[in-house]
């Protein structure tokens, strides 16, 4: 029952466990992850997109660090916000796809009937789901499954802190904790669900400290520190790997903007302040943070950072092309229901 | 004569909370972001009301709902918006089980005043639980009164209903429907809960539904209008459901389609059609026809066209009972 | 020619349990003391199993339904005991909507094949948890199959076929029928899930029921063989339905009266009567029946004596459909 | 945040807070819920009782001190093992009515339609029901009233160990003390869910740990020792009425016969130890060290007690004579139709 604040890394400066490849990886995955938020921004404020999106902003870095050392067979729950698109980039999952499935396309990776419900099973990506708080229950299956399967298969359960108001999550605490499965509580706190924020949330400030309940350890990090997260991520990965039984990584990270696109941006009855989280998006991006580290360790200069940059935003484009090439998905009813039910079981 | 403005669906329902907490002090409400309002009908309300009395509460529909039971149990007359109702199925026994059937187990003693408010409906192309329409499966689960409006007028009604109402209601609205505007009356009235309202008169073919799809019908009347004479029977409430007011039609017009946006199978128009066939059958000149969304999850993406009720498929339909 | 020997209902679920598990590797089971058996049906499958097949676990309806989804999706076919049915409300979002749409919202790639199981029936008095039959709200939603047994034979052969099943299904069993004695075979068999079968044989009139009815619906076909034949079909799964088995036999009586101890509003006898309604309506000679539970919470207490359907209440039924 | 392990009152001699009338109502209280178990256990064993009965047995005395204290206007959720009998006539409800709803009998308090999930309305105690856990979303609204109406009513929260692995005991922590609700979390923990030890239902030996993750206070106490547990409740009572918010009291406590009526005894596939159980119930029965520590205390004597336990037993049996003087409750179809609904509202 320990709870270990992990100081943040990047401070230990050349102690980190990670390789310059391992950093440039991540750096270049966030890179992208940002470019495709941004993409997906256009997209829906062009009208291009069908259902909801909720913008990543400043808050990306928790599901890169997550997603970036998971080997494929290791299951992943991506957070919700950014559509998981950080999450699943960095697991090395083809995001065009869903991309695609945003915009209603039989290229989607859904054939464009799951809204951003979709799936990747053979990723072991099994979704999203509009009912926040979704993941807990599944977890516990994926869970029992690798420990079932005997594989060392490890699940990665990324969400939000207000997935933690639901008793589902509590169920899932304490099954992985009886039952010593592999699964990362990979909690993405930004202090904010939908309009509400933190002090309508949760008693105290950091929800981690549920963990201590279960006998589950927890670490918290800095969620705007990529390689901080993502060193927190290895320690949680070979932690559940080794057969320890589940732990709790708290990443604390920013809402910048609104919920989600076309919404108000209020805590409770009050309009957010606009000039703290113009702040925020100054002085705690992320990339920016991530880019300064390499800059100051040699790994980086500011015409790489260009070039990637461009390269990342070519990228991001090439898959709002790749959607918008693909038809639009229309199958008829009679189609559709020839798609309820799986053929033959065994 | 009372005054009458242009108001919003959901402007109509958030004059109704207004009302009816200045009324009663018992009145309160409590949901995820409903103080900024996720949507408007609960927008601006704490300054007026406070946020004791509109109440944030973090994501857990199971706590809320049974909250509500318990408040009502105290004395209070709680409101739960569940924002849309796919996610009250998180709190399935508490809405199925619980608040409909307390009230009648534990001996008929204990009145259970509380509203569950949600919003629903197909054509938004969000798929499954920012879709669902849980009434067919809320009807099925007795002890529980469910109503959804088509108009801003029956909206406030309704919802001034509901909270004046000794039982849990479930309050549904359609998502699409937030925007559409209509004429309200300033003063006080209420829409009563088991009442049917003719939304348009017609001799041969009566289309019953509700909420959106009441526009789908009328939208169908209007293009057949000088083949086909169609009566279009709002239900505004599924339980009770105002029989009386369907049969009277059907003695006029001897013929019945159902227009629901719900799943087919075992929902309000199977029931309302094995009602007819119980009740009415020899008022009928032809069987009964069921215009719902077929049985299959509801797909996000552009396949709503197809899923949705539709005019031409209501037409079809309609001429279909006319042969 | 097999062998067959007497067993109780919960001994051929047990039997199936067995040979599924031993088939197969990747059939596990969960629920709260299931290791025990809270009932028969899983009593000592741990010597063979183990514990980590036969797993016991802490009362958390949710995550025991969710995990199922999750294992099923990484390759295992889990059966979940809810022990009583009721209890599966805890987690209506993974039951009547995650369960049942995962497979077709994510583009119908990778099959469910899970087992939800629960029992469940009017009659031994201890009210709505612990009796409430939900067949009626599952079929609402898309996406689950549902069946219940009427005889240990066909417990035995629905459980093999819902193990082998790719698709989640309810296995939905009846709490007074525990006890149940009848022929089994040894040999391997399924009865296939969406086949209803005659259980007696009529000319004039029939009765579509399931579970526990059926027995009811003998009972009455018996009492009134001299004067009425009746004939009797199990609908062994109400999803899929059967709907060629009932309209053969509607060919040949013309009437039907259907039998259901589920709540009547919006359940399967109001599907079945407007598929008739929609479908079948040149078959009938009067309009169809139904022998419901009616649209209040199950009490407990002795008054299920007057709930339930009764052979006077199916004799009543059919002597109207029959006038 | 504290979690302080309440030394078992009754080592603590004459320092204790009750007062000796209390010490005896406290006393009569349990004298008079174990006279009722074992009433309802031959009612049931004679066929005469609809429905289950889950026998209380040695387990006891903290539904006895849970009710013990509460006044008229408090809730009470009572712990459905031996049916809340314990915690209600504690309360001073009178429970015969509940007794004759056990036998569906018109007299019943709930018209004999209940089975055993009853209410008394007029009394603040509005149930128990058939799904287990059930309590918890429900005492957030009670709490909330009590604080909505500016009464000092505290809610008395009683359920089992088990209870504790519904999420929706999550959400119950969470928001009472997020709104800092007047609850008391009163776990009568004895190890055992139905057929599961406790090493099947939750990962650590302690549930109260899991108070501590919401800022909760928590207390522990000997659950066969009424004095220590009547203490406890009065700390936990006047803790909630003054305003500060829930509190968790955990009692450890014993099953020593099987869950219900004619059910197995196991945990999980073994069978429990029959001479343990024997053990515990001549050791460890809190009547009996009741009544010891009275004697010791000058305020019992063995004919007293005598005199006493038969005085229970008779008006145990008096529930039983007065329900099966009410007629079966019967009401036809075409009534119960009109009960579905209450009548007008406001
Ligand atoms: C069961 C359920 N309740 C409410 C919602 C509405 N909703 C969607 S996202 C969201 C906020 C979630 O907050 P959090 O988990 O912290 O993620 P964040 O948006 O802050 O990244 C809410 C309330 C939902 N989708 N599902
Ligand atoms: C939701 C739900 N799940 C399972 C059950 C079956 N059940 C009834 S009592 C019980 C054990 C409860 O254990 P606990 O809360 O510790 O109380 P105890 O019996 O030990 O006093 C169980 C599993 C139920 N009634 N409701
Ligand atoms: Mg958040
Ligand atoms: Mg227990």
């Amino acid at each position: 029952m320990q709870t270990t604040a992990v100081a943040a890394a990047s401070k230990r400066g050349k102690a980190s466990p990670l390789t310059d490849e391992q950093k440039i990886l991540l750096f270049r995955n966030l890179m992208l992850a940002m470019a495709l938020d941004r993409m997906m921004m256009r997209v829906i404020r062009a009208g291009r997109m069908v259902g909801f999106y909720h913008e990543g902003g400043i808050a990306l870095a928790p599901g890169v660090a997550a997603g970036t050392f998971l080997r494929k067979e290791d299951i992943l729950w991506p957070h919700y916000r950014a559509h998981g698109l950080a999450h699943m980039l960095a697991k090395g999952i083809d995001v065009k796809l869903y991309v695609a499935e945003h915009m209603g396309r039989e290229a989607g990776c859904c054939k464009g009937r799951s809204s951003f419900h979709f799936s990747f099973p053979q990723d072991h990506v099994f979704g999203l789901s509009g009912n926040i708080g979704a993941n807990f229950p599944m977890v516990v299956g994926y869970g029992f499954a690798a420990k079932y399967k005997k594989t060392d298969q490890v699940v990665m359960n990324c969400s939000g802190d207000g997935s933690y108001g639901e008793g589902r999550a509590h169920e899932a605490l304490l099954i992985s904790a009886l039952w010593k499965l592999p699964v990362v509580f990979w909690l993405e706190n930004n202090g904010m669900a939908q309009h509400s924020g933190e002090q309508d949330l949760f008693p105290g400030k950091e929800i981690s400290v549920l963990a201590a309940g279960y006998g589950i350890p927890a670490m918290k990090v800095d969620g705007q520190d990529l390689f901080a997260c993502a060193e927190t991520a290895l320690a949680a990965i070979a932690h559940t790997r080794s057969g320890k039984g589940p732990i709790f990584i708290e990443c604390r990270t920013l809402r910048a903007q609104e919920h989600s696109v076309g919404n108000l941006n209020n805590e409770g009855p009050v309009k957010r302040d606009q000039k703290l989280m113009d702040e925020w998006k100054a002085t705690r991006d992320p990339l920016k943070i991530a880019a300064a580290r390499l800059i100051e360790e040699g790994l980086l200069t500011e015409t790489v950072f260009t070039e990637w940059q461009a390269e990342a935003d070519k990228q991001a484009d090439a898959m709002d092309e790749f959607s918008e090439a693909s038809p639009k998905a229309m199958p008829s009813v009679e189609e559709l229901y020839t798609q309820v039910y799986a053929g033959k079981g065994n | 004569m009372t005054d009458t403005r242009e108001l919003t669906l959901c402007e109509a329902i958030r004059e109704a909370y207004i009302d009816e907490m200045r009324r009663d002090e018992r009145v309160f409400m409590m949901g995820v972001s409903i103080q900024a309002g996720s949507f408007p009908h609960t927008k601006d309300l704490t300054p007026e009301f406070g946020t004791h009395r509109v109440v944030d509460t973090p994501l857990a529909e199971p706590a809320i709902a049974g909250a509500a039971i318990g408040a009502a149990q105290e004395g209070l007359r709680p409101i739960v918006d569940f924002m849309y109702a796919g996610f009250s199925y998180y709190a399935g026994s508490e809405v199925f089980m619980q608040a409909s059937q307390y009230y009648f187990l534990h001996g008929s003693q204990l009145p259970l005043p509380l509203v569950f408010v949600g919003t629903c409906g197909v054509g938004r192309r969000v798929a499954n639980e920012h879709s669902t329409l849980p009434y067919g499966a809320l009807i099925h689960h007795p002890g529980i009164k469910v109503c959804m409006p088509s108009t801003p007028y029956d909206a406030k009604g309704l919802m001034k209903a509901a909270i004046r109402e000794n039982n849990p209601v479930f309050f549904l609205w359609h998502t699409s429907m937030m925007s559409f505007k209509g004429h309200v009356p300033t003063d006080d009235y209420v829409v009563p809960l088991g009442k049917a309202d003719v939304k348009r008169e017609g001799t041969d073919v009566t289309v019953l539904t509700a909420g959106m799809q009441v526009h789908t019908a009328l939208k169908t009347a209007e293009k057949l209008k000088d083949e086909i004479s169609i009566e279009v029977i709002d239900a505004r409430s599924f339980e009770p459901f105002d029989r009386d007011a369907l049969f009277k039609s059907l003695e006029k017009t001897t013929r019945l389609v159902i227009v629901d946006e719900d799943f087919e199978r075992a929902g309000f128009s199977a029931e309302i059609s094995a009602q007819v066939m119980e009740h009415g059958y020899d008022l009928l000149d032809a069987p009964v026809k069921r215009v719902c969304h077929p049985n299959f999850p509801i797909p996000g993406g552009y396949m709503d066209v197809y899923t949705m009720p539709t005019v031409e498929k209501v037409e079809s339909a309609i001429r279909d009972v006319c042969r």
